[in-house]
């Protein structure tokens, strides 16, 4: 069900921008329910990194700041912990909004960092291509691409991996690679701008 | 089987249409509405019909009575406001005219035509209508009487906290005898358990105790402590209330208080209400030093005596004799005009917060903890300490809305939360000089004195930070957190997620209904919001009375609330309930359901409908009928009688019917007929 | 037809299935005093009689005529208005005539639906697809069979009627005591009770009569009567779950459905002053149903699946709405 | 036997070998068997959400209706990994929440011949079925090597416990199912306060001093409270805490060795399963040390280092007066 | 006819909550359609179902039904009879060939008068979308046969 828009004569079109945020977001946002406790910005692991706390990001969104919000890095270093999911006093579904954040921030291209952007796209390439995650070549795209200086640090561990058996050289393929795709090329068709 | 309007109308009917200024006048054409109803309605009795500025000044309502006299009017209707404005005074009107106040009928075209359309055609179509409507039911009015039922002099007060003893001294003081039962061995309730009050600081017991002892000592009260109600017949003004006396183990005629049965008595165990699980009590005990009734109760499930069968201390100490175990409980019936509830409410169990630790980190203390912990009379002497019992701490954390203004938990406010967290911080500065924090969402100092107090903690250094506390925690970053308990919390006035160390943490919990609201609501027939407080019977206009007739509210009971508010609601409770007393009896509204039994079959349908258990079912006869007393005329019961045996005065079916046939005489399409004629 | 004195009687069936006319003849030997006392004019069911003969009879020369069946067609009307015209005491004999009865559930359906049901279902043989032809040109002339109407209405709905007897068929001994009462004001013994009377029934409804026991109801479930494993003899129907229509229908037949451990199913309609029996029985059966929760309530209900047939069995042509919009919306 | 519908997810046979090897190995003593998704696909981890909505969700839904349609009478699919749990709880309950977003993802869905009725299946996670189906008493029952005198913290991380959107786990916060399991495997458990904080997720890849601060806290505060091994139910939990172990050293100056294991790891132990078919051994912070402790050796040579601990240095913690058996 | 239809509503208002709700949408001047007509019973629990079949009987497109929202009875419970008795009457009625949209159940505090009105304006719209009811004027000298005659049309055409 679709969050309830609220239909009013505002003079402002970027005070929209909530319920855009919110109709794009999936399950019910609440997003405006927000009342600016903090709890998320206090409750959040990686807020330090963040240039806004998530209350200040929603209080952006509520003020139509549409690019001040879409270049934000906040959505970015939400690392999905949910403990700000449960202990919103008002049911703000903040992680499923940082998710939206995020694809509004691709879409817009007005991300900052194009460091996690990108790895979530490599990840998602490779699962479209193959069907599964295939981390030997994740890792070493990624990390040749945003962190070439981090690779002898990361060699033993690397090394390691491999020597266990806990990464594969090769990707694995699954057998319905054309229902997949077939299904995702639709699924993008029916992608809600 | 045959249309209501083939009923020949035989009532000569008055139709007055009111202006109200331009208020209604504005949109609706009332000349024509006027006109229209004397020559559409001529044949169903309206013999004169009027338009007049005010309908409600003096000289509208004379216009009425004048033409009830001189024209004979049998049934009146007044198109003006709204009924729940003026039903009343065109009533009057009537009556004044001598014809009976319940064959007149107000309809609205102000609140529901003219104030909410715009298009003045269509609302003088609908002005119509609504007054077809009004005609056809007027025509199947009946003459009624108000009941007039006795109110019995004595009343019961159900709660001894603050607002059921002022409730209690108050009608008391008046001259009329009292109840006052308690649940715990003493009352004085929660007010009883607190060091200072806010914003003034005079101490709790200072105020409260002679209260306590007004309410003891009073002739006119009398006091069952330890006691709970159990059973409620009757209603309004003639209530028989049943009382079990709890045994206390005490014989009360012999005992005097002297205290030695509670300090012989070998066993020792956590008080979980008085010292709010913070300090330990004796199993033969009088809970705090100014306890009224001053009694003792031995706690069954604590004596040794009673547990293992010997021992017997405080029996063999006692200088009267006034122990006797074979004590059992006691049943008593009162009987009761009205009575007042004062139940009061509980404290959140902040466990459920697992992310505040309270319950697995020592130092986190609920509210109610600290309380005890400030107060003189409590387990530490008023020395604020850490859960150790010796260490000051050097810097304590105040966390509001623990519990309240939170989906997840409760979502209101719980009203008295920062006011009593500047108290605490005002009390930690005062006997520790730690430093203060005090963690909130919004800082709500409403009332008298109340802003002055924030501004007196400001300048006292405590430290505020704007934003609702997400954990706390003994997981140590840095050194300097080693050892403490971290509050983190986003600064939302700074911007920043900011970790605090403190060494003690009270948490300001919220007031929550009593755990067995609902079943009290239940017990004495009221109802309650779906938080669990009772609901009153008008927000702002009537909020100490309930919808129950006889049974009023005051103080937590309705919502949270502090001391000044309880005191004041226990007060308008027992005023109402003196209004009552004084006029020896009550005019009850006459919408009421009554069987016919001719027809009623017994099928038992409506027999479990009725929330006010108004209806009887009669095994001899196989009749169910219902008691008029009881009943509050909501109709459930005529709605649902499957033989139609069930009717209901002033709401009846054929009062019903017949203005859906006068609201439906008029259709768009005949208003534009005759525009176009 | 001799002219004897005693005074004239008449019965008649119009859309009805003749349950009536047995129920009559059940009254055994009080069909004798009908005879003692009576003189049958016109009865066509127990003798040859011919419209035009009823037509030449003067206005108001019958006393009593018994009318069963309800209004279908042009025929019914034509005969009700003649009948009308004819008697002085008009009675609405049994349910159909009353309220409908079952021959009133077909108002749910269009006229077709309902020629589809007879001329075109397994039971018959109808290859060329025929359709009765209410006027067809032949040679000799044109001719006519009577109009079907779109929507059966009862005699009440037709023409002024003075008493109801109610139930599917009445019951014969309440027919008996009818006949007993009006021999009893023919001779000067009795008065007649006020016009638009209900006679022949109670004045209460069928758990008046019906010996189970009875306590509060909340209702968890509906169910029929051969889904309950074992079915409590003793206890009300509708506290077992199953739907009885009792506790709204008048009284008269002795409960004769519930004593047998069946439920009531309504033939003898609502109880006085009703003015919509099926919302009657709408509003007792949701109101014992024990939930508070909508879907659970909706789970419920769903044990009810045929509601309008459920509380409008013999009342729909009676009721406020009379017909479903495929009778009356084409 | 039980028999459940299981959902691998990627890491299972790559960086998450050991707990496939070790839950695969204490399969049968538990009485379960997992029959696998076929040709299940990822389910997008934390990725595939941040880049659209329809897709991420049809990806997901891919394997909701390749399970259903694999179901016979029991309706649970089993996942193992917490992001694939959460991933697959999460369309459920959305779709659901959100009819829209059900019937835009069932249009996708067709393309491939596929459907999916939200609420059709039950998602849950491998350690709510030890606990509430197999039943602690019966895990008890197959105890024959207790783990007597290893300290254990049980770490949660963050998806399992949360959001819950069915309300299966006792808190979002403190949740006691692990503690309860390894407390009946005989294990020593700490009251490990950062029991659901979080490992870093992605962060590792992408920005590696946001995750080192995570993993530094986690391992610092077990290390704190003596643990001898951190305990997971997740790869990726299990991946960034022991993988990343050593460059979060290499950053902070700091010289943990805390090994990180698989719980089921620990119950093939306590069941008296050979170590290396538990996949003991493919750690990289060697569990060795820890494990000779309880007398349990572990295959393949690593350097040993031993473990530094830290000096406590927190305050004992003073007796509450009420001391309420917790409902652990 | 090219004119917009203008359906007529019926609405039962509890005069605890719903009725004084509309009392408050008036005070606040909120806007509404004129299309509905209120009865004022004592309590939703107070509805007959008879009521509603009598106002689409007399004609009515529409029929809501408001009541104190759940929890909130001012007879305690009586508003979830009102809900009980909505549910059958709308199976029922479907079956009469009442569309369920034509009769609705909105719950409505003392305070809730702007979300009356707009309920109010919603469902005017939607019963005007579904066009009109006009049940036969049974009671009406000429409701049967303008029946018989509409349907001769029919037969004809």
């Amino acid at each position: 069900m679709a969050a309830q828009v609220f239909r009013s004569s505002d003079p402002n079109p970027n005070l929209r921008f909530l319920e855009e945020v919110s109709a794009r977001t999936a399950g019910v946002s609440r997003l405006e329910m927000c009342i600016q406790c903090g709890t998320c910005g206090g409750s959040c692991p990686s807020s330090v990194d963040m240039d806004h706390t998530p209350r200040m990001l929603f209080a952006l969104i509520r003020a139509g700041l549409r690019e001040a919000a879409l270049s934000s890095n906040t959505p970015w270093y939400c690392v999905s912990c949910y403990h700000c999911v449960v202990r919103c006093p008002q049911d703000v579904h903040i992680a499923d909004v940082m998710y939206t954040l995020k694809s509004m921030a691709i879409q817009e291209k007005l991300y900052k960092e194009a460091t996690a952007p990108d790895f979530s796209q490599t990840f998602v390439d490779m699962v479209e291509t193959y069907g599964r995650s295939y981390e030997f070549g994740l890792a070493t795209r990624h990390y040749l691409k945003h962190f070439p200086l981090r690779m002898p640090s990361m060699a033993p561990m690397g090394l390691g991996m491999l020597s266990k058996k806990r990464m594969d050289i090769t990707p694995t393929r699954i057998e319905g690679m054309d229902q997949l795709k077939a299904i995702l090329t639709r699924a993008k068709e029916l992608e809600v701008v | 089987m045959k249309k209501q309007t083939e009923i020949e109308g035989k009532e000569r009917i008055g139709v007055y249409v009111c202006h109200c200024g331009t208020n209604i006048a504005g949109i609706v054409d009332v000349e024509d509405v006027a006109a229209w109803a004397e020559k559409e309605l001529g044949d169903r009795g309206v013999v004169i019909t009027r338009d007049y500025k005010f309908m409600c000044s003096s000289l509208g309502q004379e216009l009425i009575e004048k033409d009830i006299k001189e024209q004979g009017l049998t049934r009146v209707v007044v198109a003006a406001c709204s009924p729940h404005l003026h039903e009343a005074t065109f009533r009057k009107a009537c009556e004044n005219a001598g014809l009976n106040r319940y064959l007149c009928e107000l309809v609205s075209i102000r609140e529901q035509v003219s104030w909410v359309h715009t298009d003045k055609v269509a609302a003088t179509a609908k002005a119509k209508a609504v007054v077809a409507g009004g005609v056809e039911r007027v025509i199947h009015h009946e003459p009624l009487e108000a009941l007039h039922v006795p109110i019995h002099p004595a009343t019961m007060v159900v709660g001894g906290g603050i607002a059921g003893i002022q409730a209690a001294i108050e009608i008391a003081d008046a001259g009329f005898p009292v109840y006052l039962v308690e649940r715990e061995p003493s009352i004085g309730g929660h007010m009883a358990q607190f060091d200072k009050t806010f914003p003034t600081l005079d101490c709790a017991a200072c105020i409260l105790t002679p209260k306590m002892v007004t309410a003891g000592t009073h002739p006119n009260i009398k006091i069952f402590s330890y006691s709970e109600v159990t059973n409620v017949d009757g209603y309004v003004g003639n209530f028989t209330v049943t009382i079990r006396k709890k045994a206390r183990y005490v014989n009360e005629e012999l005992c005097t208080g002297c205290g030695i049965c509670q300090e012989k008595c070998p066993a020792k165990v956590i008080d979980d209400i008085y010292e709010a699980g913070l300090g330990y009590r004796k199993g033969a005990y009088i809970p705090f030093p100014q306890a009224v009734p001053k009694f003792p109760v031995i706690d069954k499930a604590n004596c040794v005596f009673f547990e293992r069968g010997t021992c017997k201390a405080c029996q063999k100490f006692c200088p009267t004799n006034a122990i006797d175990f074979d004590q059992e409980d006691e049943y008593v019936t009162v009987e009761v005009g009205n009575i007042i509830l004062a139940t009061g409410y509980d404290l959140f169990d902040p466990r459920q917060i697992s992310q505040y630790g309270y319950g697995r980190l020592a130092n986190v203390f609920t509210s109610m903890e600290f309380e005890r912990l400030s107060n003189a009379a409590g387990p530490t002497n008023g020395e604020i300490v850490l859960r150790d019992g010796v260490t000051k701490p050097t810097s304590v954390g105040i966390i509001h809305c623990v519990g309240s203004r939170d989906r997840n938990y409760n979502n209101y406010c719980s009203v008295i939360c920062c006011m009593q967290s500047l108290k605490f911080a005002h009390l930690v500065h005062e006997r520790t000089g730690a430093t203060v924090y005090n963690f909130y969402i919004d800082m709500r100092t409403a009332y008298k004195e109340y802003d002055e107090f924030y501004q007196r903690v400001l300048e006292e250094g405590t430290l505020f930070v704007r934003g609702k506390v997400a954990e706390v925690t003994d997981a140590a970053r840095l050194s300097i957190e080693e050892g403490k308990l971290i509050i983190q919390v986003e600064d939302t006035l700074a911007g920043v997620q900011r970790r605090i160390p403190v060494d003690m943490v009270v948490l300001s919990a919220a007031m929550i209904p009593r755990h067995d609201a609902h079943d009290v609501a239940h017990l004495f027939g009221i109802s309650c919001s779906a938080n669990g407080w009772f609901i009153e019977k008008h927000p702002k206009l009537d909020p100490v009375a309930t919808m129950t007739e006889g049974i009023f509210i005051a103080g937590c009971v309705q919502g949270p609330k502090d001391i000044p508010s309880s005191v004041a609601q226990g007060a308008a409770a027992s005023a109402r309930v003196l209004g009552r007393i004084q006029q020896g009896e009550i005019a009850l509204e006459p919408v009421r359901a009554t069987v016919d039994q001719s027809i009623c079959s017994g099928c038992r349908i409506c027999n479990n409908l009725c929330p006010f258990n108004a209806i009887l079912f009669h095994e001899d006869r196989m009749v169910s009928e219902i008691n008029a007393a009881l009943c509050q005329g909501c109709g459930t019961c005529i709605a649902a009688c499957p033989a139609g045996a069930i009717t209901g005065t002033g709401f009846s079916n054929e009062q019903i019917f017949a203005q859906i046939e006068g609201l439906m005489r008029v259709n768009f399409q005949h208003e534009k007929m005759t525009e176009l004629a | 037809m001799s002219t004897n004195g005693k005074p004239k009687f008449a019965m008649y069936w119009a859309a009805s299935c003749g349950g009536c006319e047995i129920a009559v003849l059940n009254t055994g030997e009080k069909i004798l005093d009908v005879d003692a006392n009576f003189e049958v004019v016109f009865w066509p069911v127990a003798m040859d009689a011919k419209y035009k003969d009823v037509e030449a009879m003067p206005d108001g020369s019958i006393l009593l005529t018994l009318f069963n069946g309800g209004i279908r067609n042009q025929e019914n009307e034509e005969i009700a208005h003649l009948l009308r015209r004819k008697s002085q005491i008009l009675v609405a004999f049994g349910s159909c005539a009353c309220e409908g009865c079952i021959p009133g559930l077909a108002n749910l359906s269009s006229t077709e639906q309902i020629f589809k049901a007879v001329y075109d279902s397994v039971t018959s043989e109808n290859a060329q697809n025929y359709r009765p032809q209410f006027h067809t040109t032949m040679p000799e002339g044109d001719i006519h069979i009577p109009k079907f109407y779109p929507v059966l209405r009862t005699l009440d709905q037709v023409v002024d009627v003075d008493y109801y007897l109610p139930g599917c068929p009445p019951e014969s001994h309440q027919i008996a005591a009818v006949i007993d009462l009006v021999i009893q004001v023919l001779n000067g013994q009795a008065s007649l009770p006020l016009k638009g009377a209900v006679i022949g029934a109670g004045q209460s409804t069928v758990c008046d009569d019906c010996p189970r026991q009875r306590n509060v109801k909340t209702i968890k479930a509906f169910r029929r009567i051969h889904e309950v494993e074992e079915l409590d003899p003793e206890l009300c129907l509708l506290e077992q779950g199953i739907p009885c229509n009792g506790p709204a229908t008048r009284n008269g037949c002795g409960a004769l459905c519930p004593k047998a451990g069946a439920q009531c199913i309504g033939c003898y309609g609502p109880a006085n002053g009703v003015v919509d029996y099926g919302a009657r029985l709408i509003s007792a059966f949701a109101s014992v149903i024990d939930s508070n929760d909508p879907e659970e309530i909706e789970q419920i209900l769903d044990q009810i699946p045929d509601p309008a047939g459920q509380f409008y069995r013999f009342n729909l042509a009676g009721s406020l709405l009379r017909a479903g919009k495929p009778a009356w919306k084409q | 036997m039980k028999k459940y519908i299981f959902y691998p997810g990627c890491a299972m046979d790559t960086s998450a070998k050991a707990y496939n090897e070790s839950m695969q190995a204490v399969l049968a003593p538990l009485g379960l068997d997992f029959e696998e998704v076929h040709d299940w696909n990822c389910c997008g981890a934390t990725e595939y959400l941040g880049i659209s909505t329809v897709p991420a969700y049809a990806l997901i839904s891919r394997n909701l209706a390749l399970a259903a349609r694999q179901t016979n009478g029991d309706r649970t699919v089993v996942a193992s990994c917490s992001a694939c749990y959460l991933n697959l709880a999460k369309a459920d309950y959305y779709m659901a929440e959100r009819p829209s977003l059900g019937e835009l993802v069932n249009v996708a869905l067709a393309e491939g011949g596929l459907d999916y009725t939200p609420g059709t299946l039950e998602i849950r996670h491998l350690l709510d079925i030890i606990i509430n189906e197999v039943g602690l008493d019966a895990v008890k029952e197959r105890v024959t090597h207790p783990l007597k005198g290893l300290r254990v913290a049980p770490y949660l991380g963050c998806m399992v416990p949360r959001p819950d959107y069915k309300k299966r786990w006792s808190d979002y916060e403190y949740p006691n199912e692990l503690d309860r399991l390894l407390k009946a495997l005989g294990a020593e458990v700490i009251d490990f306060p950062l029991k659901t904080h979080c490992c870093g997720g992605h962060m590792t890849q992408i920005s590696p001093t946001t995750a080192f601060e995570l993993i530094r806290r986690l391992i610092s505060s077990a290390d704190h409270h003596k643990a001898d091994v951190m305990v997971t139910v997740c790869p990726m939990c299990q991946l960034n805490l022991d993988a990343y172990q050593n460059e979060t050293n290499q950053y902070f100056h700091t010289n943990y060795k805390m090994p990180i294991l698989f719980f089921t790891q620990l119950i093939g132990l306590a069941f008296g399963i050979e170590a290396k078919k538990l996949g003991l051994g493919r750690e990289l912070v060697s569990a060795r040390e820890a494990l000779s402790r309880i007398g349990v050796e572990v295959p393949q040579e690593e350097p040993e280092v031993k473990p530094r601990r830290k000096k406590p240095t927190g305050l004992p913690m003073p007796k509450m007066p009420v001391n309420e058996e917790k409902t652990l | 006819m090219s004119e917009q239809f203008e359906p007529i509503l019926v609405g039962f208002t509890c005069n605890w909550c719903s009725y004084r709700a509309a009392d408050l949408a008036g005070t606040a001047r909120v806007k509404y359609p004129p299309n509905i007509r209120l009865v004022r019973l004592m309590c939703s629990g107070r509805l007959d179902p008879a009521f509603v079949i009598k106002a689409f009987a007399e004609g009515a497109d529409g029929v809501l039904i408001t009541g104190c929202h759940p929890g909130e009875c001012h007879y305690l419970e009586q508003n979830y009879k009102a809900l009980r008795r909505y549910l059958l009457l709308r199976r029922t009625l479907e079956q009469m060939g009442v569309e369920p949209e034509r009769l609705k159940l909105v719950w409505a505090s003392a305070a809730e008068g702007v979300k009356l009105a707009h309920e109010i304006s919603t469902m005017v719209e939607e019963v005007r979308a579904l066009g009109p009811l006009d049940w036969p004027r049974w009671w009406n000298e000429n409701g049967f046969h303008a029946v018989v005659e509409e349907q001769a049309q029919e037969v004809t055409a």
